[in-house]
């Protein structure tokens, strides 16, 4: 039974969630879109502020584990769906229909993510991935009126469902081969036989869960709904989907593969380092010649989501304080990208700006802004100076102290892929023709707001690149809690 | 022994599951689609209630009740989307959304 | 804490001229001018007050050191450290930015500010690849200096091409040696790992890893991790294929600091810390890396004649010479690897003088291709003579740095590598060749065009004259800067034979 | 009970050949309520009652009635599915069917090949233990699926949206390519 | 003070070079000419200065050490003895009057200031060669001679061929520095000092006489003084070297440069003593350039080039008289040498330019009237070229060398020598008469405008004719005591019979011209018509067909190298990682149709695919 206690350990995910019935309750009461922004980042505001209690009660809730790992997946789970809302008014403004329910979705997805990253059990894993995704197709089809809007909120509404079955269904072979649903207690326990790690039936139940997992992660080869949901989906919602869905799946896949016994095999491993060199290899190979920022960012985070596997693959302390350290950047240099792709974009009722050509010359029309996007890119290319080369170094770090040389080796060739788009798209905010005629922009506090939230973006890209320690020590901290 | 073996219920919810994975791969109907999906949904469901009854515990059934929650949840989504397709394309088939591609 | 000036000094400097674009089109160039007068002009008080005799058995080797910690986590410092070697390379860097300033002050027009951000970082990030002697501190301004490079050929690359070449040759580059230095990266992670398997401490300093008891197979692979980061970059020859699109490409300031200051650090490299960090491996790598260096002098000469466009000529005669320095780096004979270091001085003065005379040229007649050119000896005063003079450099004529350089690497290489030597001589004959082949195309022979053209200009005749003033000055009485290094180059070499001995007696044993 | 599992398994798997063959919405529909009321009675089999009566209800009650209302409301037709070209070119289908046979074959090698002998032997669980569940431990699961549902409503609501509440569907300065008309 | 005289007459050159050069174009013709000529006249009082205070030692200078890097030491340091004496002599001496002689014949040409700064450079880097105290400051004036004589041979740039003969002269000669680089390291490896005393000194302790290395060592040099020496076979450059202005032929192509072959073999005779082999070597080439030389000058039309081949010749006897180690009599025929082809140098300028830059033999012709200077300067040059005996310079070096010759037993050597000396008589004869008699084969030729001045053109030409009778011949001072005995300076007998014998062959040869060019004109003319004696002709007027020989077997290769990988193939083979990935990404990109069911398929396929793997590695069960 839940306690007192329980709940105050539980206390983000209960006010983001009272957040959400609020917001709701005030969009039946009356419209207002600057009220229902300003409420969504106060409560986000409020549950980052309500962490420090929560961690020091050490509670520990049924179904779920507030370890490090899921205080790790909360703050920035937290911090990136605060920055989205305090971007997306700006955004928002510019769409005709009711805007009011974005943020309702987006505190729905965020109580799901913080299920998520805390869940110890299958059932809450099973509930608060859907609870993440499930607003989701509502996000992502928000402005459904436009053609690409629907067909990706359609085709990731179809496969989604379509993994969740799958991973339902290795739930459901694990259940059948345990009767336990625990993650602790997930082991061939009852059959003495098999001490030897998880037998065949046992890995075929982990294998359907890495799959419908690996699903949100865009692991290849789930990977082909990825781009076009990128760039259908309006920038917000592409956004949850690139950060906090990314991230709170894959610390719950990370937990999946430290904690449950079934997941302990050498063979899963391997299988799990084969998705993830065929994932940072294809993710590169695929974005290549992309002329769409929003795929770009896409197919770039199939790669990304490549590297991080190592973390996963790799045992030890060390991979959670990697995949932390990593998400970390990641999520960072993804909420400026986007960030700047919503802010370019945001006043525009139909297609996001997306188009390379959109943001040729940039540099000479907003200096800023081409800045932020640059740092983020060069930190999603691992360039020194910015925060992403931290991660990558962690990542080579991880491989290279495990020994890992293939994936290694994936990670140097997927780099040297990638830098090929990454400084395709960096040039060409600086090239001096325009291309084609910017966008009026609507002018306000919103405007100063998302601005103001890319500064701060920008400035945590750079800062992390430069002086990682205080990162680095809260990560290896959250690391050795897990 | 006697009762059904696990391994038979299991087998039979693998069956159903494929039917709709065949379904889900085969139709471009948006709406033989939806059913794929609660085909397979449902199998999965299935699976557990097989495992629960055969170790004789609630959480499979408990399980089940969250899969049909999901599964209305989702059928909910998907028609809706559905009437947006029909209405944007007048024809409910998935081909119709593949602009996006490369 | 001057050498963290050393490196922020260019640094800040470059934000101010981005900013003092305000100010008018010349505030960034006196500003930029300034700011690497200001580096030169640190590093030539710090060389003349300095004492280079080699150090005590007790004494630190470097002339200068500063570090703080900076990831613990890591054991990663700031540790910046300047012994002879770095302070001539930095002061090199100093001069050849200085230059690189004025050879484009007429031919930047566009964005003035932000082209001289980029410079200057890229100063700011050699210097600090000069100076960095932690492992990660290394390789973070050995990446870093990338992102202005890449900038300035794909913003300021010739106009005179399409697009897209610039922004490809940049990319390439980019590419090449991103993702060699990720290699790099990956040999220091490993280095660092077994030195904490081994020690118990997590460092990425120099000085530790130096003592690294690193099994011998993996030594192997790490060595080639470096070796390869460096190849790219100097280029030899598999590797080479980004120099001549980004030569070619590249603005008159990019070509100058790409040939002058960005291959050296190649060559800096190997010698800080391939050899040193591996020293048996790289003796027994010796043979091929040599081979390597023959490769490069020849196939660099041989394109070399093949091309139209001058400044690929120029890119791959660049490559030729530093097949020179690679010979000499892995000769183990002080004398060939201080005469690599005088290779790369000389080199950098003398590519140098004709990048910027071709920048020159093509101010005047607006192409690089060479078949456009032809008899503008009689048409430009002055300027053929000093291409005249600069080509001879380029061929080794003697009195010059070149020749001193390739010499001393010959001289040196004789003694345990004559076959080596032998062929490599052969290689003075194609230097001869590709030079004379670029004079006799450009200034010699009848007039392609008529019309007299300007000749240069106070500025330019500066330049010139400084380069060739510093040319004849290395080449006849280059002991200054030989005393400077040698208590640098001393103990590499000593490593580096040492371990041949040890290996000896090892089979000896055996 | 072995033999009602069998025989409803069969009839199961039969309709639900049957939908995802079938060219008729309506048709369709229909097997499916068939196939989920043949897994009722299979629970029932197998001695899940509580989850069997779920199922009639939720099931094949309250969601297929839903599809069948939006077929309705959609007047789909039955040719509107059929495309008889391509049903004749095997090519078309026998892929994806022939993959979901060797999903099978290797699911149900991996189920038949473990050495877990368990049977079922259909004693109750009672509504009451899975209520003790849900709303024991499993609380936060059930205050989360709340949500997960309202998170839909919301989504259905908002996406099943007919018209555009007030503002003009086309703003003068997108490129029309993009919305609707 | 010798010192002092020496080292100024280096710098005053230099310093005028540098003044030249870096003057750019503000100096006019008049100040160029003054600076240039006037600082190698100061050079030569210089060195007449040094000369007078010469007290029989040698002496040396060391500047400043070039490089200190372990026992590699190598100075900038002159040493002054005898023999540099000599060379300095000629070298500023004829210099100078050659220097002189340009004012007039490049009166009126464009970019004087370019030819006298080139000039200058050229006799500071030749003062530096014979001066050099060691190797490494010998090659550094080794090589400055090679650029100047680049930059001079392309004086006249538009024309394309100009250039490319230079680059010829250039590379040619730069294969042969490279032997010389080599036998430098090896010097250096193997005594460990570049200091040619040192290196004098210590060879014999190091080496054993005719050991393999010292052989090789020997080699080596002699392949850097075959390529500056234009002996066989790296000579095809001096021909195509007249390119330049006749001033340039007379100094770099004739009197010095050219010679510096022979100086180095002289300077370094310990070491080509201990290597008999290689000395021996060193006078077959002489011979056999000689021969080849002297036929080849048969049959050139231009007379710049049949010059040009005559100096192959002599120098080939230079190279004999090195072969038998009479070192004196190689320098002593140098010497002369210098005197009487630099005459004859600057009377075909005259010549030249008086007929309006008309050099082809056959468009001259019957010009003594005109032309009394030329024609004496031709005619005692040309006397001396034949070493007409008793009254020429040339007499007493070439006889020294062919008695020489005979007294070190080299029968072949010396026929060759005395078959050289008929055909120098033959071709010497062919070229006065073509030019001075017969019939003016041009409008030039018939209206010459003979040079009139006195101090430049006449002053140049009287010196040097007279320097090349015998009163140059007793000029010079003798080197014997610098070099080891030669083989003829013990024994005296037979040397009267071998003055008859060379005054033998040189009448006959003048006689034989006499009769063919005189008397047999028009049949010789029929001769060399067609059939075999045309392409006899052909073979000669092409020496011998080297330059094909280079052409195919050198040139047209590296053309083919360079024209087939100019593609960069090596780089095209790094490409093939970009074609790898953009294949990679084609291939991926068609799986991303946009349509769900092929969406779904692929996630399925991977799904399967790992369920099938794992049944298949896991056994489905254990």
């Amino acid at each position: 039974m839940l306690t007192l206690t329980d709940l105050v350990g539980l206390l983000p995910l209960v006010i983001v969630a009272a957040t959400a019935i609020l917001v709701m309750l005030g969009i039946t009461w009356q419209r207002h879109h600057s009220g229902t922004a300003a409420l969504t980042v106060g409560g986000l505001a409020l549950a980052l502020m309500s962490l420090p209690l929560a961690w020091a009660v050490s509670a520990s809730p049924p179904l779920m584990m507030l370890d490090g790992i899921a205080l790790m997946g909360t703050v920035l789970t937290l911090a990136s769906a605060l920055a989205i809302a305090a971007m997306s008014p700006h955004y928002l403004t510019g769409y005709t229909g009711p805007q009011e329910e974005f943020y309702l979705l987006l505190l729905c997805a965020v109580t799901g993510a913080l299920g998520l990253v805390a869940s110890n059990h299958m059932a809450m894993l099973f509930i608060s991935l859907e609870l993440l995704s499930m607003p989701l197709y509502g996000m992502v089809a928000y402005r459904f009126r436009t053609e690409r809007s629907l067909e990706a909120g359609i085709k990731y509404l179809v496969l989604s469902a379509a993994a969740t079955a799958f991973l339902l269904f290795g739930m459901a072979l694990l259940y059948a081969r345990t009767g336990q649903l625990e993650f602790g207690a997930l082991s061939a326990a009852l059959t003495p036989a098999l001490t030897g790690g998880p037998d065949p039936w046992m890995l075929g139940g982990a294998v359907l869960i890495v799959v419908g997992l690996g699903f949100k992660l865009s692991i290849m080869p789930f990977h082909l709904w990825t781009p076009d949901v990128y760039q259908g989906g309006i920038a917000p919602a592409t956004l949850v989907l690139a950060t906090i869905s990314k991230l709170a799946v894959f610390l719950v896949l990370l937990r999946l593969m430290m904690v449950v016994p079934a997941f302990e095999s050498e063979w899963l491993r391997n299988l799990i380092s084969l998705l993830a060199f065929i994932s940072m290899v294809g993710g590169n190979l695929l974005a290549l010649f992309q002329l769409n920022l929003k795929r770009l960012l896409g197919y770039s985070s199939i790669a990304h989501l490549g590297y991080l596997l190592i973390a996963v693959v790799v045992e030890g302390p060390l991979s959670v304080e990697t995949s932390g350290v990593y998400l970390f950047t990641y999520v960072v240099a993804t909420l400026g990208a986007f960030g700047v792709i919503m802010h370019v974009s945001s006043p525009h009722h139909g297609e996001d700006a997306a188009d390379l050509h959109h943001y040729r010359g940039l540099f000479w029309r907003s200096p800023w802004l081409a800045a932020v996007m640059t740092l983020s890119l060069l930190s999603l290319a691992g360039i020194p100076l910015t925060a992403g080369f931290i991660g990558k170094f962690y990542i080579i770090a991880l491989g290279v102290a495990d020994s890992r040389w293939w994936l290694v080796g994936g990670v140097v060739a997927g780099s040297a892929v990638g830098l090929f788009y990454y400084l395709r798209v960096m040039v060409t905010l600086y090239l001096p023709e325009p291309g084609s005629q910017p966008r009026e922009s609507i002018e306000g506090r919103h405007k100063r707001v998302g601005e103001l939230t890319l500064m701060v973006i920008a400035v945590l890209i750079l800062l992390l690149g430069i002086y990682p320690v205080p990162m680095i020590d809260w990560m290896a901290a959250l690391a050795r809690a897990a | 022994m006697n009762g059904v073996p696990m391994e038979h219920g299991l087998v039979l919810a693998a069956t159903l599951f494929s039917l709709g994975l065949a379904g889900l791969m085969l139709r471009r109907s948006m709406l033989f689609v939806l059913m794929s999906l609660e085909i397979m949904l449902n199998a999965a469901g299935l699976a557990f209630i097989v495992g629960s009854t055969a170790w004789n515990q609630p959480d499979g059934q408990a399980m089940f009740l969250l899969v049909i929650t999901l599964a209305a949840a989702e059928a909910s989504v998907g028609l809706a989307l559905m009437i947006q397709l029909y209405q944007r394309f007048h024809s409910i088939k998935l081909d119709n959304v593949s602009r996006m591609r490369g | 804490m001057i050498l963290l000036w050393l490196i922020l000094i260019p640094f800040f400097g470059g934000l101010l001229c981005w900013q003092a674009e305000r100010w008018g089109q010349q505030a960034p160039r006196w500003i930029a001018l300034g700011t690497m007068l200001l580096v030169l002009a640190a590093s030539l008080v710090l060389w003349i007050g300095g004492d280079f005799s080699p150090p005590g058995v007790s004494e630190s080797p470097w002339l200068l050191e500063w570090r703080v910690p900076w990831i613990p986590r890591f054991g990663i410092e700031i540790h910046l450290a300047m012994d002879g070697l770095s302070l001539i390379l930095v002061a090199l860097a100093g001069l050849l930015g200085a230059l690189a300033v004025l050879c484009s002050w007429n031919e930047i027009v566009e964005r003035v500010g932000f082209f001289h951000l980029n410079l200057l970082f890229i100063m700011s990030g050699v210097v600090g690849v000069f100076l960095a002697l932690d492992l990660f501190l290394f390789f973070l301004f050995w990446e870093a200096m990338l992102v202005p490079m890449y900038f300035l050929i794909a913003l300021w690359g010739h106009s005179g091409s399409p697009g897209q070449t610039r922004i490809r040759a940049a990319t390439r580059f980019f590419i090449y040696t991103q993702a060699s230095g990720l290699l790099m990266l990956v040999a220091i992670l490993a280095l660092v790992f077994v030195n904490y398997s081994n020690t118990g401490v997590m460092t990425f300093s120099y000085n530790a890893l130096l003592n690294a008891n690193v099994p011998d197979g993996l030594a192997f692979w790490l060595m080639l991790g470096f070796f390869i980061a460096f190849a790219v970059k100097l280029p030899v020859v598999p590797f080479h294929g980004w120099l001549p699109d980004a030569h070619a490409q590249a603005p008159t300031a990019g070509s100058v600091d790409l040939a002058g200051i960005l291959l050296k650090t190649a060559a800096y490299g190997i010698l800080r810390f391939a050899i040193p960090l591996f020293p048996e491996q790289s003796q027994a790598f010796a043979p091929v890396a040599m081979t390597l260096g023959l490769v490069g002098i020849f196939y660099g000469a041989i394109l070399a004649c093949g091309q139209q466009d001058i400044k690929r000529l120029i890119a791959y005669t660049s490559i030729s010479h530093m097949g020179f320095v690679l010979i000499a780096l892995y000769a183990g004979s002080e004398l060939a690897m201080q005469g690599a270091i005088v290779i790369m001085v000389a080199h950098a003065f003398s590519s140098a003088g004709l990048f910027i005379l071709s920048g020159q040229l093509y101010e005047r007649i607006k192409t690089r291709d060479m078949r456009l050119m032809g008899g503008l000896w009689g048409r430009i005063p002055t300027l053929p003579g000093l291409t005249l003079f600069f080509v001879a450099a380029s061929l080794g004529m003697p009195a010059t740095a070149n020749f001193i350089g390739e010499f001393m690497v010959l001289f040196g290489t004789f003694d345990n590598a004559p076959e080596v030597v032998i062929i490599a001589s052969a290689g003075l004959v194609l230097a001869a060749i590709y030079s004379l082949l670029m004079m006799q195309r450009v200034h010699f022979g009848g007039e392609y065009s008529q019309g007299r053209l300007a000749g240069p200009d106070a500025r330019e005749y500066a330049m010139m004259l400084l380069l060739i003033g510093l040319t004849l000055a290395v080449g006849l009485y280059p002991q200054p800067l030989l005393d400077t290094t040698a208590s640098m180059v001393q103990p590499v070499v000593a490593l580096f034979t040492d371990s041949a001995g040890l290996a000896a007696q090892a089979e000896e044993v055996e | 009970m072995e033999l009602a599992f069998y025989l409803s398994g069969l009839v199961a798997v039969l309709a639900t050949v049957g939908v995802i063959t079938g060219t008729s919405p309506v048709h369709s529909v229909v097997y499916l309520i068939v196939s989920l009321i043949a897994v009722a009675l299979v629970f029932f089999a197998l001695g899940a009652p509580f989850a069997g009566v779920l199922e009639i209800i939720i099931y094949a009650g309250a969601i297929m009635v839903l599809f069948v209302f939006v077929v309705m409301m959609l007047n789909l037709r039955a040719d509107a599915e059929r495309t008889p070209p391509l049903w004749r070119q095997p090519i078309y289908w026998l892929g994806p069917s022939l993959l979901a046979l060797a999903l099978l074959a290797a699911l149900v090698a991996l189920i038949t090949a473990g050495d877990i002998e368990m049977a079922i032997d259909g004693e109750l669980i009672t509504a009451r233990a899975i209520g003790l569940t849900l709303f024991g431990p499993w609380l936060m699961v059930v205050e989360l699926s709340a949500i997960l549902l309202l998170a839909a409503l919301v989504t259905a609501s908002h996406v099943g949206r007919r018209s555009d509440p007030g503002h003009s569907s086309t703003p003068r300065n997108a490129p029309n390519r993009g919305d609707t008309p | 003070m010798m010192t002092v005289a020496t080292v100024l007459s280096c710098l005053l050159p230099l310093a005028s070079t540098l003044a030249l050069a870096f003057s750019g174009e503000r100096l006019g013709p008049r100040a160029s000419t003054l600076i240039g000529v006037g600082s190698v006249g100061l050079a030569a009082l210089a060195t007449a200065w040094a000369l007078l205070a010469y007290s029989g030692a040698s002496q040396s200078v060391t500047l400043w050490t070039w490089v200190s890097v372990g026992d590699f030491q190598p100075t900038i340091g002159l040493t002054v003895d005898r023999l540099s004496l000599v060379m300095m002599g000629i070298i500023t001496g004829v210099g100078f009057l050659i220097h002189l002689f340009a004012a007039w014949y490049m009166a009126g040409e464009a970019g004087i200031t370019r030819f006298y700064a080139w000039m200058n450079l050229f006799v500071f880097s030749m003062l530096i060669l014979v001066l050099a105290d060691n190797l490494l400051l010998l090659f550094l004036g080794w090589e400055g001679v090679g650029l100047c004589s680049y930059g001079l041979i392309g004086y006249y740039y538009q024309d394309e061929a100009n250039n490319w003969a230079a680059f010829k002269a250039f590379i040619v000669t730069r294969i042969g520095d490279v032997f010389l680089a080599l036998g430098m390291f090896l010097i250096f490896v193997e005594i460990g000092s570049l200091d040619i005393g040192q290196v004098l000194d210590q060879a014999p302790r190091v080496w054993a006489e005719g050991s393999a290395t010292a052989n090789i060592a020997a080699l080596l040099i002699l392949g850097g003084a075959l390529g500056k020496s234009a002996q066989v076979p790296l000579h095809t450059w001096l021909p195509d070297a007249m390119a330049g202005p006749t001033p340039v032929s007379a100094l770099i192509h004739a009197a010095t440069m050219v010679t510096a072959g022979v100086y180095l073999i002289a300077r370094l005779n310990g070491l080509f003593l201990l290597a008999p082999d290689v000395l021996l070597l060193v006078g077959v080439i002489g011979a056999v350039s000689l021969l080849l030389a002297g036929f080849a000058a048969l049959a050139q039309t231009d007379i710049k080039r049949v010059l040009a081949y005559s100096t192959m010749s002599q120098i080939g006897y230079m190279f004999v008289a090195l072969g038998v180690g009479a070192f004196d009599a190689a320098i002593f025929h140098l010497t002369t040498h210098a005197f009487f082809k630099a005459l004859l140098f600057l009377s075909a300028g005259s010549v030249i330019i008086s007929c309006h830059h008309e050099q082809e033999m056959g468009k001259l012709g019957g010009l003594w009237r005109q032309l009394p200077v030329a024609y004496a300067g031709f005619l005692v040059g040309g006397a001396a070229l034949v070493a007409l005996p008793l009254v020429s310079a040339g007499f007493f070096s070439k006889d020294e060398i062919l008695w020489q010759t005979m007294a070190a037993d080299r029968a072949g050597l010396l026929i060759a020598g005395l078959l050289g000396a008929v055909l120098t008589g033959l071709y010497t004869v062919r070229l006065i008469l073509g030019i001075f008699h017969g019939e003016p084969g041009s409008h030039h030729a018939r209206h010459p405008e003979p040079g009139k001045n006195l101090f430049t053109h006449h002053l140049p030409l009287i010196v040097l004719a007279v320097l090349s009778t015998f009163l140059g011949a007793w000029l010079y001072p003798g080197l014997g005591e610098l070099f080891p005995a030669a083989p003829g300076e013990a024994a005296d007998t037979g040397h009267t019979l071998l003055q008859v014998l060379a005054t033998g062959a040189v009448i006959a040869g003048l006689a034989l011209a006499g009769w063919l060019f005189l008397m047999r004109r028009q049949w010789l003319h029929s001769v060399v018509e067609k059939g075999a004696g045309a392409r006899c002709w052909t073979l000669l007027n092409r020496a011998w067909g080297f330059d094909a020989l280079f052409k195919w077997g050198l040139v047209r290769p590296w053309q083919w190298l360079v024209h087939g990988l100019r593609c960069d193939f090596i780089n095209r083979g790094m490409n093939l990682l970009a074609l790898i990935a953009r294949v990679g990404n084609a291939g991926l990109v068609r799986t991303q149709n946009g349509r769900v069911r092929t969406y779904a398929c692929v996630m399925v396929l991977g799904v399967t695919v790992i369920l099938i793997s794992l049944v298949l590695t896991r056994g489905g069960g254990t």
